[in-house]
Parts: structure tokens; sequence; C-alpha cells
């Protein structure tokens, strides 16, 4: 375990992750607490005392919004990240070890499935479902399921032919405990790999929806929506959107980091050679 | 190599079709009642039931997807709602400049990225290497519309070298093409997938036969090296096209450009779903087509699938 | 077809007329193209003997084992352990099958599970078969540790930790534990370092001796076949071209395939140089087979009618049989 | 110094820096080899006989590891000589040639062009000449239908014909020396056996030294006039092919040669080196193969054996060799 520690990649994705969760955590003791309150006066304030981050078009402290905003996004990324998760394993192992007419007819369907653009199956079934805090993490973890679908398929394909699985159907083991036994736990780490990159891809898909106007609707934060009521006052007031847009990416940075350092962790073939 | 071609082409017939049934299964789980949805809010009772006269709203579902699958064929993708106009038609005339764009795009990013991408192999663990993984994690991190935002800002509104609204006639045409483009060629998105390629072709043993043989460093890298890890890096120039394509829904939406993604975004937003389904039936099938054109292009730099066993 | 064989009950393991057949997409064309990776196999293996199966890599020599384990199903024929038919039992009468038949694979780095300590591995195939309770697990754990030799304080380790020799003794105990009477080892030693390879083979000759058990031992290793089997079949191209007792293949070499094996055979003797082998280099395409002897085309003796016809396996002598048409004299 | 000698490796050290560990890969090798002479090298799975040959084109990217030590190629020291230096040197005067011919060529490239890359950089030959010359060296390792097989990728071409193709690249430029790594390991005995000929074939006519590296002793016994018995990073004994298997002085040689089982062993049982091949991390206090030796003693635990000159041009590196014999 301690050579985790030695990835520079994982420790720097670690932690800025950790640092963001829990400034999101602490918000009610770090913010006001009081991200709705509208005070037109105040509009559109240059960051400063008492508004670090500035103020927006109605006067809300910006910083504050953030960290509020973060909670939603957060969970709505964890929750649609999971649902991939979950169903894109599901289906991809099934697929992988009943093989035959099961495999060819789920692998049409995930092809189907992904000639649509993430961004645009997002959007369908947004519209399908009337997008709302409560919905949003179907619409962005649905499409994510062909992620977990592809990478579970073909390593299961791979580690059903390895020795150690024949060794166990040659002891008489049945397919639920080479599934459960074998392939599952074999395939667990390149599952957080997969994981980690669809975090940082399913807050970059709630941001990129808020900012074309279908994300989670008012008046809840979220960073898609402080995005979007940010995008218009760019040229003159770019922090609300910036800082809001600078919170989505270093989120985005420390899992895409988490999930290169737990694959170079994993497959460290290219960093130990020497011919 | 032309029954490859073939083979490679029929064989998206079945997806495309499945394209098509999503779309029409999509559309009518839209809330509401179909004749309505399509034709809007301020359809007459008279137009809803000559619409449902026309598309066999009143028989079974078969029937329909029948009709609908007929005019998927013909090209005959309904009419707008809020223009008034079939969707093919208005279609027809923005998608040449979402093309344009994604090619332009993918093109000039491509070859920038490449370009850092060997260069980050070739100084491999130096300090170029290390700035070009620093920017490309970086630039892989930042939203498009975040890139956009900012590019417009800087560009457009300090700089004034690009427009802030490019759908307007007087516009020089190349003008809308600069920002979408620097923000594509800033997300850096080829850079890794070269480095890595070369990296592990670099590990391979024919390298080392190369080396053995008394080749340069310069010539293994650029012909022994680049020239294998071309398939894999090629692979992901056609997925970046196919995303490109994607991409337009945020860019065109940024740089206020026409194009089929500003025709969806309007059209969400008007509920107009006709148009929508028109949209979102045509981003598909040329994601499809992007697809297929680039395992024909794998295929053609590949001589293990171009021309296979001996006899 | 017929074997020499005693009596009935001196039989373990009896495959008839076994085939099998693997098709492969071409890239060109939608057309699959099938090849025969077994054909037409018949073997008998006697109870207590070591059986050594010997051919060049593609020869389907691994798809036989596999086979034979259940691991596979053959297109068509039997395979009768014992006289229970492997090819159509039900899975629970499998399962109960499968103590009696195990197997080693040859790559002990692959054949265990990474995330499995040495007592898991070991107890897994215990547990899927219900034995048990707990202290009894670990009674027969310990002890076929202690006869593979590897100390019983290995038990948390996980294979990684330990070396290549090790690990292959680690595989032959596992599939030891069920009390198995038959073995299939496949290519069992091929991966070892030469002065490891020696000690597992001993290993196996003992253990053989001690558990009475049956082998069968594939190989590509035509020295190490010889040295570790009573009987000796050599297969080529999905066929068995030539089975005999080994003192009988060593004197009396009928097969010209058999010959050239023999004669490739780099001997570690400065003195014997290596023959000038008369076989032709290029080995037929699986894929469209030379019509007639499958050996034809690289055969020096090959007449008409080996391009025509194909030689049935027949018995020329008591237990020596082959499968060519000009086997009726001994090769010079 | 009186032979002229063409290959001159002296303490030879190589050590990889793994994961915070130190593996000495090449513990002090030093062996030498006459013009147009044939060595055999045999040992284990990492024993360094790969990593010591790799050294003498200068494979072995250095940092990260640490290499010390001497080799000489005709006389001139390569242990400082410039990149652009080496590369004059590989291909045209010594050759290398690998164990898996699929994946030690260009998959990418036609045979013909890979066998034309050395003639063009090494002769200054055009493209044209290059495969004219080309279709003779095919000709040459005897590959069938020389003039279509230069049109052809490595994936249309079988193992054995892989290899030759190999050979016919290492061969293009008439190397001095031809240093084979394990180049028939991963073919079929049948085709093994071609290899091993049509390289015994190609010393004689064409007089170029030849380093044989293998694990099998069978494969090099009929190939090579001397051999050099690698164990854990070093040389435990060097002498005339005849010499070592009729007579072999080293313990751990004597036990390589009886622990293969050959076609007329009658005994059911093989003779055995106990233990396993050592890690490299710890260089041994005394003898690298005392925990696996039978004769092994007190001085062996402690004490380095140094190479020891015997008659016959023979040496070894143990302490009991003399009295073993």
């Amino acid at each position: 375990m301690k050579s985790i520690l030695k990835n520079k990649q994982i420790v720097i994705g670690g932690v800025l992750i950790l640092l963001i969760v829990l400034l999101v955590l602490l918000a009610p003791l770090i913010t006001s607490g009081d991200y709705s309150s509208v005070d037109l006066p105040n509009k559109h304030l240059a960051p400063g005392p008492g508004h670090p981050f500035g103020t927006d078009y109605y006067g809300r402290d910006v910083w504050t919004r953030i960290l509020y905003g973060g909670r939603i996004s957060l969970s709505v990324a964890v929750c649609a990240t999971l649902l991939a998760a979950v169903c894109g394993t599901l289906i991809g192992s099934v697929s992988a070890y009943f093989g035959g007419a099961v495999d060819f007819i789920i692998g049409r369907i995930m092809d189907v499935f992904m000639s649509f653009p993430m961004l645009l199956s997002s959007l369908i079934i947004g519209i399908i479902l009337k997008a709302s805090v409560r919905t949003m993490f179907l619409s962005i973890g649905i499409p994510c399921i062909p992620m977990f679908y592809r990478m579970t398929r073909s390593n299961t394909l791979s580690i059903r032919e390895r020795g150690f699985t024949k060794a166990a159907v040659s002891m008489g083991s049945g397919p639920m405990r080479i599934v459960l036994r074998h392939i599952l736990p074999n395939v667990l780490p390149h599952i957080l790999v997969v994981f980690s990159s669809a975090m940082g891809g399913c807050i970059l898909a709630e941001s990129s929806l808020g900012f074309l106007g279908f994300g989670i609707p008012q008046p809840t934060p979220s960073w898609g929506l402080v995005v979007n009521e940010g995008k218009s006052f760019m040229f003159q007031c770019p922090w609300t959107a910036g800082f809001a847009g600078l919170f989505i990416a270093l989120t985005v940075l420390g899992f895409n980091l988490l999930g290169d350092g737990i694959r170079d962790y994993l497959d460290p073939k290219i960093r130990n050679s020497y011919l | 190599m032309i029954s490859y071609i073939l083979k490679r082409i029929i064989s998206a017939v079945p997806t495309l079709l499945g394209v098509f049934l999503a779309v029409f299964f999509a559309v009518r789980m839209i809330p509401g009642d179909p004749a309505e949805v399509m034709l809007g809010a301020n359809a007459t009772q008279e137009q809803i039931d000559i619409y449902r006269e026309s598309h066999g709203l009143n028989r079974s579902v078969g029937e329909q997807l029948v009709i609908a699958l007929k005019g998927f064929a013909t090209g005959d993708l309904g009419t707008s709602v809020s223009y008034s106009r079939p969707v093919s038609e208005m279609i027809g005339t923005a998608l040449p400049s979402t093309i344009e764009l994604a090619l332009v795009g993918v093109v000039i990013s491509s070859v920038i990225a490449v370009g850092l991408g060997v260069l980050a192999a070739a100084k491999r663990g130096r300090w170029p290497d290390i700035l070009i993984n620093i920017l490309s994690t970086v630039g892989m991190s930042l939203p498009t519309f975040y890139i956009g935002l900012w590019v417009l800002t800087i560009f457009a509104s300090k700089l004034g070298i690009i427009p802030v609204i490019s759908n307007r006639p007087d516009i020089p045409h190349y003008k809308t093409l600069i920002g979408p483009v620097i923000t594509m060629v800033l997300g850096l998105t080829l850079v890794r997938t070269t480095r890595s390629s070369m990296l592990e072709i670099m590990e391979e043993d024919f390298i080392r036969t190369a080396k053995a043989k008394g080749v340069s460093r310069k010539s293994i890298l650029f012909r022994h090296a680049l020239g294998n890890a071309l398939i894999p890096i090629i692979t992901m120039i056609g997925y970046n096209l196919a995303s490109a394509m994607a991409g337009a829904i945020v860019l065109e939406t940024v740089f206020v450009r026409n194009g089929i993604g500003k025709l969806l975004i309007d059209a969400i937003t008007v509920r107009d779903y006709p148009m929508i389904q028109g949209t979102a039936l045509v981003i598909a099938a040329l994601m499809i087509a992007a697809n297929i054109l680039t395992d024909i292009i794998v295929a053609l730099t590949d001589p293990r699938i171009r021309v296979t066993g001996e006899s | 077809m017929t074997q020499s064989t005693n009596t009935a009950d001196q039989l373990l393991l009896k495959a008839e007329y076994l085939n099998k057949k693997f098709s492969i997409s071409t890239g060109r064309g939608f057309k699959k193209l099938s090849y025969y990776a077994v054909r037409d196999l018949s073997l008998e293996i006697k109870k207590g003997e070591i059986f050594g199966l010997v051919g060049e890599s593609g020869c389907g020599k691994s798809t036989l084992g596999s086979m034979l384990l259940g691991l596979q199903k053959p297109d068509s024929g039997s395979i009768l352990f014992e006289g229970k038919d492997l090819t159509n039992l039900s899975s629970s009468k499998l399962k109960e099958l499968r103590k009696d038949i195990q197997t080693v694979f040859q790559d002990p780095y692959d054949s265990l599970d990474p995330r499995f300590t040495i007592r898991q591995i070991m107890e897994e195939p215990l547990i899927i078969q219900g034995i048990g309770p707990a202290e009894k697990r670990t009674e027969i754990i310990l002890s076929l540790l202690d006869r593979v030799d590897i100390p019983s304080d290995f038990l948390s380790r996980y294979p990684h930790q330990l070396s290549g020799g090790q690990r292959q003794r680690l595989c032959i105990a596992r599939a030891l534990t069920l009390s198995p009477r038959f073995l299939i080892l496949d290519e069992a030693v091929s991966a070892l370092d030469v002065s490891v390879q020696a000690q597992v083979i001993n290993l196996l000759l003992d253990l053989k001796e001690q558990l009475e058990l049956t082998y069968l031992f594939i190989s590509h290793d035509l020295s190490i076949v010889k040295f570790m089997s009573d009987r000796i079949a050599v297969m080529y191209f999905g066929r068995i071209v030539e089975l005999a007792d080994k003192h009988e293949l060593s004197r009396n070499i009928r097969h010209p395939y058999t010959k050239a094996l023999f004669l490739a055979m780099p001997e570690p003797d400065p003195d014997i140089p290596v023959e000038v082998n008369h076989i032709e280099a290029g080995v037929p395409s699986l894929i469209n087979p030379p019509g007639g002897c499958a050996f034809h085309p690289r055969c020096p003796y090959a007449t008409d009618r080996c391009r025509k016809e194909a030689p049935e396996l027949r018995e020329i002598s008591e237990g020596h049989l082959v499968a060519c048409h000009l086997a009726c004299e001994p090769i010079s | 110094m009186a032979e002229n000698k063409m290959l001159r490796i002296k303490d030879l050290r190589v050590v990889f820096p793994v994961g915070g560990k130190q593996i000495h890969a090449v513990n002090g090798v030093s062996v030498d080899l006459a013009p147009g002479e044939a060595l055999g090298v045999i040992g284990e799975s990492g024993c360094g006989k790969s990593v010591t040959f790799s050294s003498v084109l200068k494979l072995i990217q250095s940092p990260p590891a640490m290499i010390s030590g001497d080799i000489e190629l005709n006389g001139r020291s390569i242990m400082d000589l410039p990149e652009k230096e080496m590369q004059k040197i590989r291909g045209k005067e010594v050759s290398m040639i690998f164990q898996e011919p699929m994946r030690c060529l260009n998959p990418v490239e036609k045979i013909g062009v890979q066998i034309a890359e050395s003639l063009r950089l090494h002769e200054g030959m055009t493209m044209k000449q290059a495969l004219n010359r080309a279709v003779e060296l095919l000709k040459m390792v005897e590959m069938p239908d020389a003039e279509q097989r230069i049109g052809c990728y490595p994936h249309q071409l079988s193992g054995g014909l892989r290899q030759r193709a190999m050979i016919a690249i290492a061969l293009a430029c008439s190397p001095k020396l031809l240093i084979a790594d394990e180049p028939t390991t991963a073919l079929d005995v049948t085709i093994q056996s071609q290899i091993i000929r049509l390289i015994q074939k190609l010393r004689k006519e064409t007089g170029m030294g030849i380093v044989f590296i293998s694990h099998d002793m069978g494969v090099v016994a009929s190939l090579v006039d001397r051999i050099a018995v690698f164990y854990a990073g070093q040389i435990v004994e060097q002498g005339n092919t005849r010499d070592i298997f009729r007579n072999p002085l080293h313990p751990y040689t004597a036990g390589l040669i009886k622990c293969i089982p050959r076609l007329d062993t009658e005994s059911r049982r093989l003779y055995t080196i106990r233990g396993s091949t050592p890690n490299l991390t710890t260089i041994p206090e005394g003898c690298c193969f005392a925990p696996r030796c039978p004769y092994a003693t007190e001085t062996c635990r402690t004490v380095k054996p140094e190479q020891t000159a015997f008659p016959g041009g023979r040496s070894c590196a143990c302490h009991h060799a003399a009295s073993l014999n």
C-alpha cells in the first residue's frame, strides 16, 4: 500500500478531491450560508473582502453559491457514476460470460447507445424525464453505462481465458463462483480507473448541461447553473462563471489524475523498462 | 480490401436502424400526446387530426414505425414547428458549417497535438515532456465551454480579433472558425494518446531490432515508432472527429455560430420536437459515418488488416 | 480401430472418434473458415500408466487435453472415463467427476489467481466440492504442501512471492487436493528453468507412484515425453500418426514424422551433429489442409497414394499403431 | 595480449535500479572471442547472459542502468563511444538476432524494406540496389520464393521464415560478429534444427564470429567451439565445447548437463539441482552457487571463488574445481 503513495498522480489527484470535498462539506461553516437572497444594490461586485469571489447579477455571493453548488453537482455525479458503474459492470460481465447471442444482442444495443454523443443522450433523456435535481443523475448516468460495459466486457473476456479461471472450472466451479471470486475481484481495479474518469466526465456533463441551459433548474444552485448565470456577463464580470469553471476544472483534474495514477499503478509496464 | 469496406458499411446498417428506433421511441416517451408534441402548442385541432391521419397515430405502433421509417429513408424528417420549414432542409443548410468546423478543428488540433505528443515521447522524463504532460492533463480537465468562454472573452472582447456573435452575415466566414478552432486546440486531447502510444511502441522488440541495425534515434522515433503509433493515433483522431459533432453543440452555442448543434439547442429551448428528432438522427448518423471512415483508414494503414494471410 | 488392451477394467479413459472444429474470421469477405484442431482421434489410457502426447505447436494436443478435461466439448465422438461418457453428463455428475480428473497447466504465473493467498488457492477446490470441515481441509492442505516441498508458513503468502518452480509445485499440489486418479499435465514443465524442470519431473514421478495416479503428459519436447512416459502418441495435424510403447518407439520408428522429430531433437553432446532433417520447412496451412496424408507435402517418401488417400491408424505389431501407407517396413 | 581478439569484455557489471532495489544483473563478467570463433553462452533465465551481450551493442539504456567495466571491439573500447559512432558499429560490425521473430520485425513494413534499411544506412545503397541485395540475402538464408517474399509483411510468414528474414537483416552488411539471443527458443523443434543448420552453414560461408545464447545445452552442442556458462550474473565456467560436455569442472555445469533427459536416458529419475535460481538484489558473500551446491563447504559460503585457469584454455570459478575431478 505504501507504494501507492509514491505515485504522484494519485497523491495530487486525491489531495485535490479531498480538499474540494472538504470545502463543500464545510460550506455552512466557511460561508454566510445564504446562497439565494437577492441583494441588487450589491450586484456584480468584484472579488474583495466579504465576497472572495465577488457577487453575481442578483448580488448573491458567488463563493457561497459555488460551495453549495458543489454539494449538488458532486452528489449528482456520484449517483450518476454509481448508476453507470453498477449497470455497466453487470451488463458487461453477463455479456462476456454468456457470450453467443446474449453478447451479440447486448453488443448491438451498446453500439446504438454509443452512436449518440453522451451530451446528446443526456439532453434527450432530460427532455423525457423533465430535468430536475432528482432526475439529473439519470440523464447523466445512463449515457455513461457503455464506458463501464466495454471495460468490464473486455477484461472479463481476457480473465476468462486465464489459467486460474480454467483451473477453477476444472475443479467443478460454477459460473457464479467464477464471476464473483475470480473475475470481479480482478476487474475491480480497472473499474476503479474508469470510475474515476467517469466521475470527471459526469461533473463535466452536469456543468455542460447547465451551461446550455438544460441543467438542474433554479433555485438550487449547482455548478452548471452558476456557470449558466454567469456566462452572459463574462465580458464585464468574468468571476462568476470564471470561478465556477475553475472549481469544475480542478475537480475534474483531480479525478483524471487519480484515474491515470491508478492505471499506471496497475500497469507499470512503461515505467520500469530499460531497453 | 473492397470487401472489407463493404463489410464495414453493411455492418453499420443495423446500428443506424437501432439509432432510428431509439429516437423514434424516445420521442414517443416524451410526456403528452404525440401529435400535440410534434405540432407544438399552437396547433389547431384540424392540423392535429391531419397529422394523426398521415402518421397513423390511430393505428398500431408497428404501422407508425413503418410510416416513420419510410419518411426517414426518403429524407423526410417532418416539419419544424418553430420555423414551419422541412427539418431536412434546415439541417441541410446547417450541416456544412458543422462538418467544416469539425474537419478544420480536428485536423489543426490533431497536427498540433501529435507534434507535441511525439516531442514529449522523444524527451521522455525531461522538462519538455513534463510541461507538455501537465498542459495536456489540465487541457483535458477543462470543460469545452469554459475554454470557449475565455477564448471569447480574450479574443473577442479584449482583443477584438474574432466576432462575439458569428452568425451575422457581415462577418467574413473564416473569422467564425477561429474561435472554435482555438478552443479545440487548447483541449489538447490527442497529446497523451500520442505520447503513450509512442512510448508503448518504443518498448516493442522490433524497436530493439532497429536499434541493433544501427538506425539513428531520429529515424527510430519517426519511422519505426511513429509509423506504428499512427494506427492508434488515427483511431483516436477518428474518435475525436466523431465527438467533434457533439462538441459542436457546445461550441456553436458559445460562439453563436450556425450549425446543427445550434439548431438542436434552439429546438430544445422551444420544444420543437421534429427538429430535435431530426438533428439527433443526423448527429448519430454522422458519428457512425466518422467511425466507418476511421476503420477504413486504419485498415488502409495497417497491413495486418489490408493484406491478410499468405494464400 | 482396435487398440490392444488386456482387460476392460484396466482401462481408465477411452476416447473415440473425437472431432473438434474451430472457425476463424478471415477479414476478407463474410466467410468464416474452419479447421479441425482434432480429427477422428481415438485413444485409450490405461490405469497407472503415463501416456505421453507429443507434437509441435498447433497440432491439436492442447485442444485434446482440454476436451479430456471437460473444458471443451468435442463436436462429435465420445470420451469414456471409467465407462461414463464425459460429453453428455449432467452438470452435477460432471462436477462429481471433476474430482477424479485434474490438471496442471503450462504457465505457473497464469494459473494462480494473483489475489488469492496460498491457503485460499489450495482450499478452493475443497470448498467447491464441499469437502470439510475447515480443520479437515487444513490437514489436507498441509500434508499436500509437505509432499510438494512448500513450507507450511507460506500459507498466507501470495503467488507473486513464490519462484517459478514453487508456483508449479503449488499448482501440482492444488491439482491433488481432490485426490484425483487422473492428471492431465499440459506442458507442465515447459515454462520452467532447466535446473528446476528436473525437480518437478522427479516430483511428478514420485507422486505418481505414491498416489497411484495416471498421467496424460502433453509436451512438445520429445526427450522429456520419452523420459516420462510408458506409451507415447505422436500427433500431427489433429491426428495421432504413431502410437507405441516407448521402447518400441525408440527401436522401431515407423512414421517419417516421428523420425523427423527424433532427428531434430538437439542432443546435449558435441559429437552428435544436428541432423539434416529431410522434412521440408513449410508447415501446411490449417485452413487448407493438404489432401490425402496431411504429412505428404513434407514427407520425403510420399507416393501418389499418400497424396490421395489419408492413411488409417493401423496396428502393425502388438501395441504399435501407425498412420502411414508405407509403414510396413521400418524407416532407415 | 598475444592473440588478437575481436571482442573482449572485462569485468562487466550492470545494475538495474527497480523500485528502490538494485538488481545486479551482470556481476563481473569477463569473456573474449577470437575472430571467427563461435561461443555458446549457456544459462537459465535471469542469469545475465542476454544483458551481457546486449551491452556489446549498447542496447541497454543507461541511465537508468548502471554499467561499468570495459568492452572492446577489435581493440577499441566502446564504453565511451558516442551514440553516433555506435550506430556505425551496430548492424555493420556486430549484428544481433533475437528470440521472437514475430515481435522483432516491424509489423507495418515489408520484409524487403527492413532488410534494405541496414544496407542503405551502412553501405550507402539506393533503395533499388538494396532491394536487389535483399533478394540475394533471402536466397542465402534459403527463403523459398525470395523474389516474392521481399514484398511480404511479417505476419504473412511462418515462424521459421520470419527467423530467416531476421537472419537476413542481421547478415545484410556482412558483420564480423553475430550475436544470436535464443534465436530458436520460440520455434518448433523441426524448424529449430533447420535454423541451427542454417547458422552453421552461414558461419562456414562467411567466417563470421558467433555468440549463440541459449538455455538449452543441446542446441549449442554441435554449433560452437567454446562454451561459457552463466549463473547469477557471473560466468562460472568457460572451455572448449567437448571439454565442457565430457568433463565439466563446475558443479553447476555438471548439474545442467545431467538434469536434462536425453533420448537414451533409461533411468527413472533425473539428477536435480536443489533450490531455485537466486534473486539478484544482493550479491552473496561467497560463491553464488553455494546455497544449491552439493559440495559446498564453509569456504564456499564465505569466500568468493576467482576465475582460475585450467589446462586446455579452460577456466572455472569454483574452490573445489580441481579436487572434484
